[in-house]
């Protein structure tokens, strides 16, 4: 064992790498959420975004395009989500695990001929000067472009949820969409809007894993990401910056568990991998336990279908 | 300042299926004026103001504002063109804070920082302290209805529109809205003020215009009317006293002694100290104005909502922990107000809204299996007895029209050979025939040695049924006496607080009202 | 412009149209996707959706497969449905089956080599205790604090499938397994075996279970006070609370069955068709039981039909992947599809389409 | 949902081999039709892929005199089952069934098809109609292992494990063992993943190692991630399964390529002529399962030499990756000097030998 061998630095460097797929993915649900719907497709989007970012980056040469070319896709995919639970009312559960099945099987179509290709080069963005500062240079100011849309999306999304009117609407007919409608909001605009917004984030989570962080195309290749991603946004209570805080601690468990491998200490790898999910369950249980504002973060309307109908 | 009303109705007709909401309706606004809009529930207020708010939209009529015509396609526009509205259902969002529901309910907000000034300034000049950081979630339904006021306030609306405003507030909050409402004319603004309070209307109001089933019957000067008056323009017949069949009554069959419950939820009212008796064969009419606690009275006595043992008593049985199909098995049934998802399953058939309340004294339940041949006979007796018309008891219950639900509904309770009754309002939104049917009913179920309590808003009914009557006011009963004798004004006072029992009486009490 | 209009009463007609819709949906849009993939699109479908059934030469072995495969969905789609119907949503059925199939196991194991009658019946009950237990974590937690029940069970699936490497690799690794991860195979536990009922026909006792299940669960629905009460809750609670139904209790029974049901379909395949407990032995047979749950309608009989018809497509799928050379994927999308279509030709039961000229409301 | 897959051991010598006698001969056929069953996607781009090219092979071999088909994704247990009975039913000859899990599958259908030939991947129920095959992949790690002790500048050398299964744990006590006697120095760090195909997870595992100094990266799990993450660090890796050299051109020493394209060109030829019949097959190096991708051409000459020469000798029969004097890793003696461990220790090895700092995760 040998401990000393573990540079804390390096490890935060690498967490921060590690979160951003499940934190773009997050952060997108979260806005869903908030808006009261909740898509359990995350993995599917993911997974089609995964092989659109790859497809196209691989056809065009150029990484960006492929970005955008994810988004699209995850967009697309929650579209059809989104017809089909606000236009035709399915039941939100079921459509988002169909759209799991759908993106799984539809990613895996595509991406049958780009097995074993290796996508452009994606460069990291060492930021002049501020990557040569001590400490916070290598954690912070070494990373590709994504990473810190990742951040600026989190940042964004806080923005907007906290302090732009469009967001206070947006949380307004998440909390009680009739209300919303009384005061005549357009709710089902609003969460189509928010659902391809999710479903974009998502597609780009999957294309982070699929052209930077692996890099390669193979099928199923998230393995679970979006699960994780919703998971994330209980763990945070729906809150923007304390999801960036979870996706770290997500990432952080598996970086450090690997870390800790390597400098030889013996764990108990089955056990440490529940710790995430049973923290998440704990932190659920606590909030709702008590009431106040803590509590009245889950949107009150989550999952509820709409019909304006009166 | 001309003296050119301010908003102009004219003509304005409103149908849904099966019903006229408004008919022809015509009235103005002035300026500075307190304006009343009085009627009974289902007179058509509520879609007139939702017209007027641009949430609904008219089959036929048109309305001008200052001269100009006036056509809200939404809410938005009759923002814009400075009409605001406080719901009587507030539409607040708990979760948000006091500032971010304001925001919501305005056109071009100010910077959070900025609305938070202001609303703590205007708050405190209209004498409606708030704090604009706390959350909805946690404030009283007074308060709430600040939050409602103040957000209307702040977009400096020409016409203050307000729904049914009192119905739940105590009667301190009331005293301090109708500080700020008078001051509100001073400022030139107009008010339009629905309620069916006649005490109300006339402490504060310049001119009522009332309403009686969609239709204008009567417009006056509320000042210069007394209660009276303004309750036959409202129920639309003058009072006379029904023919009453004396019955002997039996022992006391309900009894009900210092019943004291929580409210349920944040727009509930809580019940205290409600105590009455009620004999074999007797009907206790029940008065008050909606949001009183019908609702909550009706579920401690259906056993939706337990209370103390002893507070509740069936021939003598303390039954207040029961839930209720206990009370159903010792005889104890019950029909709340709302019919479709309360009293009824909206979407399932009659055979099985027969079984929900059915199961227990009709014996549809053998060993926990249902018996369904002995629903369908049930629901078919039913339909047959109370003349409920449907193409057939396997039709589901939101397809048959309210009268003729609300007979089901009756109809089942009655079928099942009650020792004891409870129904809150039989007849509301009822067509005459089906309502004087399901009178008839109560009645002959009191004949037969039944006790039976009617809850209700409508007064004509409850004088033309009930033996004895008492008032709910603010979730306290005034003690019954009988109804024979009984004046309409001491009714209208009764409802509206003047009796021993609540504290709020000496407020709303104007020289040379009482009897 | 096109607005949906709710109906005044369900339509018996779309009831009965809505799925047939669906799979024709489904036919053309998947014949689309087959041609685009260069094969021969009705010979697709044929295999797919016919084969299985009716040709010669697999109907005979393919028709009971069938069933076994169905058997674990339809059971796990059947507890989960009354849950559906009062609004209670476990969607950590997985968890509940890898609980269910841990306790079975565990208990065989422990007894290992037990030869007595009474071990197989003790499995079941154990392995419908794992399951009931596990899922009454988010049932305390919802009646207790209000807990939302869809997020927790769904988290404990991940506990589970931890819990179930962890008991592979660990305690329950098979002694003579020369160190491999994975359990004694139960198929040669004689006293611990879910054998074949009737030789040939690869009916055990999970099926007997399934199909005993959809008829209790069909008798529960519609003739059993219970049924009832989970209806009218999920119609109109606060009638259901007006006709006397308590409300947690309501929430433990149906997360209860469901949690036994899905444990006890675990039991049955980790006693026979699986064999094994290995480190990822569930195949998601939880997850998809919430879609053959909503393609059933969350009706028993609809159950069993979404059931077969679901394992009509795994077994149609294989068949045409080896007979086609159709990738594993395009089975995937195609059951994609025709889950959204279902889902989505749905609304029309109880709403219609209207032009409707102006603007929405 | 993570990706399922085989786990595996070459034969235990002699389990069945009784029951190899009395074998049926088969006539010859014009045409054979063969199956394979998949426990991943062909597109995994590891394992199943591998498969998937000796299937190609096949059809290479053969054109029009063979007839292949295969299904992917199919789980272990009763679904295999079912898919190789539909197989059998469909009419072909042979199937490949390709992964550990499967052995109780192979050999209960095997029993209700008695004409139909079962090959099954790297298990050890064998049956008159059932072979078994498996690649000796630690003779490829020992050449790795060779490489790694002489290149590497920290000496540490990181080791990302999939299962503590004996498949892997024989992986690294090969490759340690060669490490070392090239550089008593040497030190392995593993980590353990639990997953046989996670490139997320893979590529943290890879950057952890990374970082607490490793600068070789052995992996024996199946995605390209560790590779790609090498070839950033500007550091040694060895592809695994197939030649991986596209994701890292500097990074790939060389890499170890499950080759089963002569063994399935090899069966099948046997089915076609009449000659096939059970046997057990655990080929390595000289029987070409086991292959290298070229050496890179920036390895140092005496390195690629001494691999060459590890190559040479394991494929004459000269040297076996495990010869004595070898101790277990808590010092008792294991194999004395001279002594060659037997292929029943090999297919069970549930132990480190001296020198590894891990524990085996249990």
């Amino acid at each position: 064992m040998d401990l000393s061998a573990i540079d804390p630095l390096v490890l935060l460097a690498s967490l921060m790498v590690a979160a951003t797929p499940i934190m773009l993915a997050g952060i997108g649900e979260l806005v869903v959420e908030k808006s009261g719907v909740l898509n359990l497709g995350v993995e599917g989007m993911m997974i089609t975004g995964a092989i659109c970012g790859f497809a196209v980056a691989v056809e065009t040469g150029s990484p960006a395009l492929g970005f955008l070319a994810a988004a699209a896709g995850g967009a697309v995919l929650a579209l059809l989500f989104g017809i089909l639970t606000q236009f035709l009312l399915s039941n939100q559960v079921a459509t988002g695990l169909a759209l799991t099945l759908f993106g799984l099987g539809l990613s895996a179509l595509i991406g049958q001929s780009y097995i074993g290709i290796k996508p452009p080069h994606f460069d990291q963005l060492d930021i002049p000067l501020l990557k040569d500062l001590p400490v916070l240079g290598l954690v912070l100011f070494r990373h590709d472009v994504i990473v810190y849309l990742a951040l600026g999306l989190v940042v964004g999304v806080w923005w907007f949820l906290g302090r732009s009117r469009a967001g206070l609407v947006l949380r307004a007919i998440g909390e009680n969409h009739d209300a919303a409608h009384a005061l005549g909001y357009k709710v089902m605009r609003v969460r189509m809007l928010a659902i391809v917004f999710g479903g974009a984030l998502a597609g780009l989570g999957g294309a982070y894993i699929s052209l930077v962080r692996v890099p390669q195309w193979t099928e199923g290749m998230t393995a679970g990401a979006g699960w994780i991603a919703l998971a994330l946004v209980v763990f945070a209570s729906w809150r923007p910056l304390r999801l960036a805080l979870g996706a770290w601690l997500f990432g952080g468990i598996t970086v450090l568990q690997l870390n800790l491998q390597a400098a030889g200490v013996a764990i108990p790898i089955q056990y440490l991998s529940m710790s995430p999910y049973i923290a998440t369950i704990l932190v659920l249980a606590f909030l709702s336990s008590r009431s106040g504002r803590a509590a009245l973060d889950a949107p009150a309307s989550l999952g509820k279908p709409f019909h304006a109908s009166s | 300042m001309s003296d050119a009303p301010l908003l102009v109705v004219d003509g304005i007709t409103k149908r849904y299926p099966g019903v006229v909401a408004n008919d022809h309706v015509s009235f103005d606004v002035g300026r500075a004026e307190i304006h009343a809009l009085l009627g009974e529930n289902g007179a058509g207020k509520s879609t007139l103001v939702k017209i007027i708010y641009g949430l609904v939209q008219p089959d036929e009529g048109r309305m001008t504002l200052e001269g100009a015509s006036y056509t809200p396609a939404e809410p938005r526009e009759a923002r814009a063109a400075g009409i605001a509205m406080v719901f009587q259902h507030f539409s607040l969002f708990e979760a948000l804070s006091v500032a971010e529901n304001i925001a919501l309910g305005m056109e071009d907000p100010p910077p959070m920082n900025a609305l938070s000034a202001r609303i703590r300034e205007v708050s405190a000049a209209y004498g409606l302290p708030l704090d604009p950081e706390r959350l909805v979630g946690e404030l009283s339904a007074g308060e709430r209805q600040r939050v409602e006021i103040i957000r209307c306030l702040l977009q400096e609306p020409r016409l203050l529109i307000m729904d049914e405003p009192t119905s739940v507030l105590t009667p301190q909050e009331v005293e301090i809205l109708f500080r700020t409402l008078r001051r509100l004319r001073e400022e030139g603004r107009s008010i339009l003020y629905i309620s069916h309070k006649l005490e109300e209307i006339r402490a504060l109001c310049d001119r009522a215009t009332i309403l009686r089933l969609g239709k204008v019957v009567a417009s006056c000067d509320p000042r210069a009317c007394s209660a009276r008056e303004l309750a036959e323009m409202m129920v639309g017949s003058s009072f006379t006293q029904p023919e009453r069949t004396q019955r002997p009554f039996g022992d006391v069959v309900l009894e009900v002694e210092g019943l004291d419950l929580p409210a349920g939820s944040p727009f509930g009212t809580s019940l205290k100290d409600i105590s009455f008796r009620v004999r074999a064969g007797e009907i206790l009419g029940i008065g008050g104005v909606a949001g009183n606690g019908q609702e909550e009275l009706l579920a401690a006595l259906s056993g939706e909502r337990v209370t103390a043992a002893e507070a509740v008593r069936l021939g003598g049985e303390p039954i207040g922990r029961l839930t209720p199909n206990p009370r159903r098995a010792r005889g104890l049934l019950s029909a709340p107000e709302e019919r479709l998802g309360h009293a009824a399953a909206p979407d399932m058939t009659l055979t099985e809204n027969a079984m929900m309340t059915g199961a227990v004294r009709r014996r549809l339940v053998e060993r926990g299996f249902l018996r369904w041949q002995a629903a369908r006979r049930f629901a078919e007796e039913i339909v047959h007895r109370f003349d409920v018309r449907t193409p057939g008891v396997g039709h589901v219950a939101r397809s048959l029209s309210g009268g003729n639900l609300q007979k089901f509904v009756i109809g089942r309770e009655i079928l099942q050979a009650p020792r004891a009754l409870v129904v809150n309002q039989p007849t509301w939104g009822v067509d005459a025939a089906a309502a004087a049917a399901i009178r008839q009913a109560l009645i002959d179920l009191a004949n037969k040695g039944v006790a039976v309590v009617v809850i209700s808003q409508d007064l004509d009914e409850l004088l033309e049924i009930s033996d004895s009557f008492a008032a709910l006011n603010a979730g306290r009963l005034s003690a019954p006496r009988p109804t024979e004798g009984l004046g309409i004004d001491e009714i209208g006072l009764l409802m509206g607080g003047v009796h021993g029992a609540a504290p709020s009486s000496a407020e709303n009490e104007r020289p040379g009202e009482t009897v | 412009m096109l607005v949906l209009e709710k109906r005044p009463e369900p339509s018996a007609l779309w009831r009965w149209l809505a799925p047939i819709l669906a799979v024709v949906l489904t036919l053309v849009a998947g014949g689309v996707m087959f041609a685009i993939l260069g094969k021969d699109p009705l010979a697709a479908i044929r295999m797919i959706f016919w084969d299985p059934l009716f040709n010669e030469t697999f109907a005979a072995y393919a028709r009971p497969q069938l069933l076994v495969k169905a058997a674990p969905l339809i059971l796990i789609a059947l507890g989960l449905s009354f849950g559906f119907r009062a609004n209670i949503w476990n969607i950590g059925a997985e968890g509940q089956y890898i609980m269910g199939a841990l306790a079975a196991a565990g208990v065989a194991l422990a007894l290992y080599p037990l030869d007595a009658w009474w071990l197989f019946p003790l499995m079941i009950v154990a392995g419908a205790l794992g399951g009931f237990l596990w899922a009454m974590i988010p049932a305390f937690l919802r009646t207790r604090f209000g807990t939302n029940e869809i997020l927790v069970s769904l988290m404990l699936v991940y506990v589970a499938e931890a819990f179930q490497a962890a008991m592979a690799l660990g305690p329950m690794r098979n002694p003579e397994g020369h160190g491999f991860p994975g359990s004694r195979n139960l198929q040669d536990y004689p006293a611990a075996h879910n054998a074949e009922l009737v030789a040939g026909t690869g009916m055990h006792w999970g099926v007997v279970t399934a199909l005993l299940a959809v008829v209790i669960g069909h008798i529960v629905l519609n003739r059993h006070l219970f049924g009832f009460q989970v209806r009218l809750t999920g119609q109109a609670p606060k009638a259901a609370r007006f006709a006397g139904v308590d409300a947690d209790r309501l929430v433990v029974i149906c997360l209860g069955i469901s949690g036994a049901l899905a444990g006890l379909a675990g039991m049955f395949e980790i006693s026979g068709p699986s064999g094994q407990v290995s480190i990822d032995f569930n195949i998601g047979y939880g997850f998809t039981a919430i879609i053959v749950a909503f393609l059933g309608r969350l009706h028993p009989i609809g159950i069993l039909l979404a059931g077969l018809l679901m394992a009509l497509s795994y077994i149609g799928g294989e068949l045409a992947q080896f007979g086609l050379g159709v990738p594993a994927a395009a089975i995937k999308a195609l059951q994609g599809m025709l889950l959204f279509f279902l889902l989505g030709v749905d609304v029309f039961t109880n709403y219609r389409l209207r032009w409707q000229p102006g603007r929405a409301g | 949902m993570t990706m399922k897959r085989r786990t595996v051991l070459a034969g235990l010598a002699g389990t069945t081999a009784a029951a190899a006698l009395g074998v049926p001969t088969f006539a010859g056929k014009d045409k054979v039709k063969a199956g394979f069953i998949y426990v991943g996607p062909v597109g995994d781009g590891g394992w199943s892929f591998q498969h998937d090219q000796g299937r190609k092979a096949v059809e290479a071999a053969y054109g029009d005199k063979v007839e292949t088909s295969y299904v992917e994704s199919v789980p272990e247990g009763a679904d295999a089952e079912r898919v190789m009975t539909q197989m059998a039913l469909s009419g072909h000859d042979i199937i490949f069934a390709t992964s550990f899990g499967y052995m109780d599958a192979v050999q209960n259908v095997a029993k209700k098809f008695p004409k139909v030939k079962f090959e099954h991947a790297t298990g050890y129920k064998r049956a008159p109609n059932v072979a078994t095959y498996s690649s000796r992949f630690y003779e490829g790690r020992a050449v790795i292992g060779t490489i790694a002790g002489m290149v590497t500048r920290t000496n540490k050398v990181g080791y990302i494990a999939s299962y503590p299964i004996p498949e892997v744990i024989r992986g690294i006590n090969s490759a340690f063992i060669h490490a070392r006697k090239k550089n008593p120095n040497v030190e392995f760090k593993i980590v353990w993943v639990f997953t046989w195909f996670d490139p997320s997870k893979e590529a943290d595992a890879a950057k952890a190692l990374i970082e607490q100094g490793c600068d070789v990266i052995m992996q024996h799990t199946d995605s390209t991630a560790p590779m790609a993450i090498a070839e950033k660090a500007g550091i040694t890796a060895f592809g695994q399964a197939s030649d991986m050299s596209a994701f890292g051109p500097h990074a790939q020493a060389t890499a170890i390529i499950d080759n089963w394209a002569p063994y399935y060109v090899d069966r099948v030829g046997k089915v076609l002529d009449g000659t096939w019949k059970s046997e057990d097959t655990w080929g390595g190096i000289a029987s070409g399962m086991v292959a290298f991708a070229p050496f890179n051409e920036n390895l140092p000459a005496e390195v690629k030499a001494a691999a060459q020469k590890m190559i040479d000798d394991i494929k004459s029969g000269a040297y076996h990756p495990f010869t004595g004097p070898l101790n277990k890793q808590d010092g008792t003696p294991w194999l004395k000097p001279g002594e060659v461990a037997d292929d029943g220790t090999l297919a069970g090895m549930n132990f480190y030998v001296e020198g590894i700092t891990d524990t085996i995760p249990s």
